[in-house]
């Protein structure tokens, strides 16, 4: 399941909801990112998150598949907000529920990597003086969607 | 052609989206980001690098020398810095 | 901050409590581990969970000291469950708060692959028939805590 | 000396802890073994198969080869199965 949202997310009330009654899950792998204050040097205030609307929706279904064929998933689910947030604000949500505790780890990572290096997210960040920047991608996040590849070659 | 543009791509050509009739000489991503360029300075700033632009067709991420056609939804943005 | 405890736990609540008003936080991760109904081929009716009192504490205390030794982490959190319990229940809760995604989710992994092969509990699984029999220990589970001990000499 | 069993050694034994006095033969935790299997069926029974048996002395996981003296807290039980 996938949701593109500005509003905030109930990390517990999404996890019992995924879980539902299905007692043949082992493991609940479950990640959350949130904004930080200090991302470089200088303190932020706030940062807007810009997507694209129809693409974003459309990427997120599909690695949600891919996940869901690399792995053997009881449940699965990535929240990604949009918009204006503050230190502290959640960002993305992402559950994987499975019977095995590797599986649901695993495709949690993967699913997290893949977020960093290819859902079409923009961040901007805003300080107190009223400058703004756009957030440079970082190079280790490639590095680290890269290892799925890898594995899925060497499989 | 609807062309779309994000982050500080849009801001460099200060448009966020328009629509174009394709030029018959235009017939690959490469060619429409010439063509752009030579549209004005506001194009020229925002493709200057573009080992830092990423582009999708219809919502599919694609390498510059994709065919395209009237019709397609273009978008061209920085590496994304999302999750 | 570790607790061994019979009562349930509110997953929502417990990563509110670890994160408080840390804005150095980029990332949580988290892992719940449940009681499956089928565990081999037949469906238990319970599971009881004995553990060695005093042993237990002090193994998830020097665990938890270890898992941030090892990497960079804001707060962290184990919460393992005793006693009875039912298929769809919890049973234990591990959370990693981080500057750094890579590191929450390693040192998440890491936690649960030292509690399934050296916290001190034991499972005992019940089924309709009234019949018992002990879990037993898992090699692949081995193998999982194993390669922490080879990054460790690798590094 | 404070023995305790858990879970498949504790049922075996059918004790869950006792106080015994350490016989003055006894230095290692293999000799309390010995000694703990000609004191009856039950133990016997528990400990027949030595390589499914772990054993902590105050609370730390030791080998059979570890010295052990009176006033110490040993610990057998099977492999974990936590978490």
């Amino acid at each position: 399941m996938i949701r593109v949202q500005q509003e905030d997310f109930d990390v517990g009330q999404e996890i019992k909801s995924l879980r539902g009654n299905d007692t043949g899950i082992g493991g609940i792998c479950t990640f959350i990112g949130t904004v930080r204050e200090l991302t470089s040097d200088k303190a932020i205030s706030s940062m807007t998150l810009e997507h694209y609307p129809g693409m974003t929706e459309k990427a997120l279904g599909d690695i949600e598949i891919e996940a869901n064929a690399r792995w053997s998933l009881s449940g699965s689910l990535i929240i990604h907000r949009y918009g204006k947030l503050e230190p502290g604000d959640q960002i993305v949500l992402v559950v994987t529920a499975s019977p095995h505790r590797e599986a649901a780890f695993e495709a949690c990572q993967f699913l997290m990597d893949w977020l960093k290096t290819k859902a079409p997210f923009w961040k901007l960040e805003e300080n107190k003086s009223g400058d703004h920047g756009w957030v440079d991608a970082n190079s280790s996040d490639d590095v680290a969607a890269n290892r799925w590849n890898e594995a899925k070659n060497k499989g | 052609m609807k062309l779309i543009y994000f982050a500080w791509v849009r801001e460099k050509t200060g448009i966020s989206e328009e629509d174009i009739n394709l030029p018959s000489e235009v017939s690959t991503v490469s060619q429409l980001v010439e063509w752009l360029i030579n549209r004005g300075d506001n194009y020229q700033s925002a493709f200057a690098d573009l080992k830092v632009i990423k582009v999708a067709v219809n919502q599919d991420y694609v390498s510059f020398d994709t065919s395209i056609k009237d019709g397609d939804e273009v978008a061209f943005f920085p590496p994304v810095t999302g999750g």
